[in-house]
């Protein structure tokens, strides 16, 4: 019995010793899109300034608006634009959410690479998601079932194709709804008659790109407006940004913070502009 | 029987929930002597011992009426805490219970719970209390080994030891030889006899032999009630109650 | 002899349950080790993750969980061994005790995420401890207390009656009789389920997602008050969030195989402790 | 003796205090949940979200059928136990009868670590071993279905429910054993007629805790069960449990708005059914039990 209490109170001590003391710090909280970018201009940010501190967390963009509306965090990022049922909120707490777009993100229609189908219109792809085309040969493919594979509803990524593509309309309630990119990403290239969508970021070899309406997902097609299904990546903040948070999402947005956005994947917005 | 009363029992009811287990039992203990408690299975010998010590408060839904006197001292008043009760009167039980701890930690066990703290002598009164359970010879050199190694009969002793180091007033034995060889069985009553220097005890037993060897004075219950309470000898030479000669001769129970 | 037959299939069939055991999570243990090892090196125990999370170590990720684990511990194991003590030892043993315990096993069953948004709503909000490892600590507490109460409850009710009466018996108190009998006699049952939570607990994601664990911060915490990496989130995280899945996927097997060792570690030590406890007591 | 009387009391009251401030935070839970779910009921009828069949919380009208959730949910958790009770509860018999002290103290051990594999790898493995294999063996469209997520959660509690079952095992006296051979029943009859109806309470609670630990599995659930919320015909097809539902859609979902009332209410059902699923096991488990004369 005696080593338990001893155990316990060692743990107490230890922990309460390590004393509090604050850098000038800010969190950046939300979507799990919008991640990598943040994880990155953070830390090369914080490796140029050594005096900041700039912790990322996930959770999902309800999570983060959510979080900014509370002022646990200092930039609520966000994959989709902000709800109205959040804005009413955002006015009872006194909170003024403004906008600051910080990439583009294109969403690439990917298939198994052993689907012979490399283009489709984008009304094939909506009856493919909402349910009236079912059947690969429907579309000169294999004769396969097409296993559709979506993001989970609530998820910006989803809200952006459920808009751009799929006009509002119903997707198939039999598709497979993941929690992430990846997770989209890794089952299509394990299935063979799958269909699916991600960010441009997580194109690899493993999975196949459609060209979609005869544009074919990129980052210059992106840049040049001619890809039809792209949509862009928010920080909200609590009014204008100053202090820390003005110089990061400066810094985001200057030519270097870009580069970086580029590298993840995403598209910049210098040239789109 | 004029020598001194050391516990007292008066008009004495017990009921487990609507089980009237004991009815208006009166009955005196004399010091330093042995009282045998004798009578077929579930007449409440077991449950009238119990109340000694208190130890029937751990039942849940029981009742007790009537008083009970330790010298003087009333032992279910308010004031009075079972500790203190429990101190004065230990107890061995049917079953031998060790404590899963070593020979010397089950001993030293009850000077350690009431406050000794001299190491030194903890030791001392260890060694004597094994010495007077006759029990030393066969642990005195794996004293630091566990008491569950040991076998039934050396189990039961280690249990007396270990209620003699506390150096209680009256020691309880609740069937002590139920679950013995006649050898160990045998050890144990000579053992009681030697404790009755100093102790005043008191013995639940089946085994009426046992009564008649070890007791002065034999108490016989019945369905809960007290039938005659006398002399060792009066009791199994000449019975007052029928009911009495009937049960020593073993025409039932 | 028919009876010999039945024995003979029915001990085959428990063997048989042994071995498929074994070879499952033996399986398991082969597939993060095989794809895991590859990263493991000394940089990547020692050193801070760099370019975003594909390159450096996990340094901080592993003392985050540390911290978490044994906060979560610090905070189930007192108050799970003595709500276990108060419903076996002290608590009137009635209709109502029955009805605790019975909820008691089916918080083990609330999904761990609901243990997440009540560790925000309550730790972070409500007391302000924020997002850091002393709200991350409490919640993982509060997800492991059924578990540590189960098992603790278990361990006390098999402890015989006949040793708490002979201890009351020699004029101990509740407490002592308690304290000195009964929880050492009960001590490795009660350390099965401190063992089986350790497990549990390093090993969640869904609390500490919204509690304590960050995607990405400089550097080790500073204070219980400051958040912290973990490595179950950064698992999740590398599986699915981060953008260079092929540079990352590595990472995120070699963050499981460091997970592995480290639990089975801190259950090994318990497990440990627990035989030594039990030889003691024979 | 007045102060020992105070010590004692003071020590019952730290337990009564710390036993119910456990129990605050337990009941706690059991609150937040019911205040963050019952306001969905305001916009849907109890009846139509339990038994609805569509899920489609984003759209509007949005649409908030649990029906598919809760079937999902239900057949994986049935799955999982028809895996972990047979395996489990046969090993921790082979342990404690068959196994010699040699077997047992390194056996013993190993299955307790391997209930502390963190969840996230048993995800691990269903999703890149287990997923292809199942596609290939029953060609399916894809391996993600409510029989992957069994098979991995079934043997994600095995370990759970071998050790506590084993711990019950051992708390069966020898008396027990000695006295069924002492009639010359063979140790086969002695394990089921009297050693397990013994062990019956630490059994059905290393159960009850395997069950539990399985329906309220988030991760792994969410990697490999598919994902569609849809009501499952046969073990072959992506599904989506309650658990998934919840970890998938609560980060997204705005705070406060229908959807997050939504989810709330879905982890109290699985709280109810759970609730359920313990009362029957308790009710089966105390028919058999043998009275070991035990306190409590």
């Amino acid at each position: 019995m005696k080593s338990l209490r001893m155990l316990a109170l060692i743990g107490i001590l230890g922990l309460g010793l390590i004393i509090p003391c604050y850098a000038e710090k800010i969190v950046v909280e939300g979507s799990t899109t919008v991640l990598p970018i943040a994880q990155k201009t953070a830390e090369v940010y914080m490796d140029k300034n050594s005096g900041a501190n700039i912790s990322v967390r996930g959770g999902g963009s309800g999570v983060g608006i959510a979080s900014l509306l509370d002022k646990n965090c200092d930039i609520a990022s966000s994959s989709r634009p902000i709800k109205d049922t959040e804005l009413d909120k955002a006015v009872t707490n006194g909170v003024d959410a403004t906008a600051n777009i910080v990439a583009w993100d294109g969403l690439a229609v990917i298939v198994n690479p052993a689907n012979n189908i490399s283009k489709l219109s984008k009304k094939q792809i909506k009856d493919i998601y909402t349910g009236s085309i079912s059947n690969w040969s429907q579309l000169g493919g294999p004769d396969e079932k097409i296993v559709v594979i979506s993001r989970d509803t609530s998820s910006g990524t989803f809200e952006a194709f459920l808009t751009l593509v799929l006009d509002g309309k119903k997707t198939r309630s039999d598709a497979l709804m993941q929690a992430s990119n990846q997770a989209i990403a890794t089952t299509v290239a394990g299935t063979p008659g799958a269909v699916g969508y991600v960010g441009l970021g997580f194109l690899s070899s493993s999975v196949k790109a459609i060209e979609i309406d005869g544009v074919l997902p990129s980052r210059d097609t992106v840049l040049a407006g001619k890809y039809p299904v792209t949509r862009p990546l928010f920080m909200y903040t609590n009014g204008k940004p100053k202090g820390l948070v003005k110089e990061y999402i400066d810094f985001i947005l200057s030519d270097e913070g870009q580069k970086l956005v580029e590298e993840e994947g995403f598209v910049g917005l210098k040239e789109k502009k | 029987m004029d020598n001194a009363i050391k516990m007292q029992a008066k008009n004495v009811d017990f009921f487990y929930g609507k089980n009237h287990a004991l009815k208006n039992v009166n009955l005196d203990v004399y010091a330093n002597k042995v009282t045998a408690m004798i009578g077929p299975s579930g007449c409440g010998k077991s449950t009238f011992i119990r109340l000694f010590n208190r130890m029937n408060e751990l039942v849940l839904h029981t009742s007790f009426s009537g008083k009970i006197f330790l010298d003087d001292l009333e032992i279910n008043s308010p004031l009075v805490d079972a500790v203190d009760i429990r101190r004065r009167v230990g107890m061995v039980f049917q079953k031998p219970n060790p404590f899963p701890k070593s020979i010397f930690e089950n001993i030293s066990y009850g000077l350690e719970v009431n406050g000794e703290k001299d190491k030194q002598f903890i030791e001392e009164r260890v060694i004597e209390s094994i010495k007077k359970a006759a029990l030393w010879e066969e642990v005195k050199d794996r004293l630091k080994e566990s008491a569950l190694k040991l076998s039934g009969g050396q189990q039961q002793r280690l249990c007396i030891a270990r209620c003699l180091a506390v150096k209680p007033e009256v020691i309880l034995f609740d069937e002590p030889c139920a679950s013995l060889d006649p050898i160990s069985t045998g050890k144990i009553e000579e053992l009681i006899l030697e404790l009755k220097k100093d102790y005043t005890i008191v013995i639940v037993t089946h085994n009426m032999q046992q009564a008649a060897r070890v007791s002065d004075s034999t108490a016989f219950f019945l369905l809960g009630e007290l039938i005659e309470f006398g002399k060792t000898q009066d009791i199994f030479t000449k019975p007052r109650d029928s009911k009495t000669e009937a049960y020593i001769t073993g025409r039932f129970g | 002899m028919k009876k010999d037959f039945s024995q003979n299939l029915g001990f085959l069939g428990l063997f048989l349950c042994m071995v498929v055991t074994l070879l499952a999570l033996g399986a398991i243990i082969y597939f993060i080790a095989v794809r895991g090892i590859g990263v493991l090196n000394w940089n990547f125990l020692t050193q801070v993750p760099r370019s975003a999370m594909t390159a450096g170590g996990i340094a901080p990720v592993i003392v985050g969980t540390l911290y978490i684990t044994f906060g979560a511990i610090i905070v189930a194991l007192p108050l799970g061994l003595a709500s276990a003590v108060y419903l076996c030892e002290y608590s009137p043993k009635s209709v109502v005790v029955n009805i605790i315990r019975i909820s008691i096993n089916n918080l083990a069953g609330v999904p761990s995420v609901v243990f997440g948004l009540f560790g925000l709503a309550v730790f972070v909000k409500f007391f302000g401890f924020g997002v850091s490892i002393f709200s991350g600590s409490l919640t993982l507490g509060i997800l492991a207390l059924p578990m540590i109460i189960s098992s603790a409850q278990e361990a006390l009710i098999a402890v015989p009656q006949s040793i708490r009466e002979a201890s009351l018996s020699l004029g101990a108190t509740k407490w002592e009789t308690i304290k000195k009998i009964v929880l050492p006699t009960a001590l490795p049952g009660i350390l099965t389920g401190v063992i089986l939570s350790i497990g549990r607990v390093a090993g969640e994601t869904a609390p500490i997602l919204f509690t304590a664990a960050a995607f990405y911060t400089r550097g080790y915490p500073k204070s219980i008050f400051s958040e912290v990496m973990a490595l179950p989130y950064h698992i999740y995280a590398l599986m699915t969030e981060g953008a260079h899945p092929d540079k990352q996927r590595a990472i995120a097997y070699g963050c499981s195989l460091v997970l592995l060792f480290l639990v089975l570690f801190i259950s090994g030590f318990a497990i440990f402790l627990r035989q030594r406890q039990r030889s003691l007591h024979g | 003796m007045k102060r020992l009387r105070f010590k004692e009391k003071l020590y019952k009251w730290i337990f009564t205090i710390l036993a119910f401030a456990s129990l605050f935070f337990l009941v706690g839970i059991v609150l937040v949940l019911i205040k963050e779910g019952l306001p969905i009921f305001q916009k849907v009828s109890f009846t139509k979200f339990v038994f609805g069949r569509f899920w489609y919380p984003t759209y509007n009208p949005a649409e908030f059928g649990i029906l598919p959730l809760i079937l999902a949910s239900v057949w994986v958790t049935l799955g999982a136990v028809f895996v972990c009770v047979p395996l489990g509860i046969g090993s921790a018999l082979y342990l404690n009868e068959l196994a010699g002290p040699w077997q047992k103290a390194i056996l013993k051990p190993i299955i307790e670590l391997l209930a502390s594999i963190p969840s996230v790898v048993f995800g691990f493995f269903g999703m890149v071993v287990l997923t292809p294999f199942l596609q290939k063996i029953f060609h399916l469209p894809t391996g993600l279905t409510a029989l992957n997520a069994s098979i991995i959660l079934g043997v994600m509690a095995t370990p759970m429910v071998c050790s506590l079952a084993e711990d019950a095992l051992n708390y069966v006296p020898n008396t027990f054993r000695e006295a069924s051979f002492a009639v010359g029943a063979t140790r086969w009859q002695t394990l089921t007629q009297v050693v397990i109806p013994a062990a019956g309470s630490g059994i059905s609670t290393a159960i009850i805790l395997g069950m539990s630990r399985a329906i309220g599995e988030t991760m792994t659930v969410l990697m490999v069960a598919g994902g569609a919320a849809v009501i499952p015909h046969t073990f072959l097809e992506p599904v989506r449990p309650m658990t998934a539902a919840i970890a998938a859609e609560m980060g997204e979902a705005p705070m406060g708005g229908s959807h997050y009332h939504a989810l709330f209410a879905i982890a109290l059902i699985l709280f109810v059914i759970t609730f359920l699923f313990n009362i029957i096991a308790e009710i089966i488990s105390r028919r058999f039990r043998i009275k070991l004369g035990l306190s409590g």
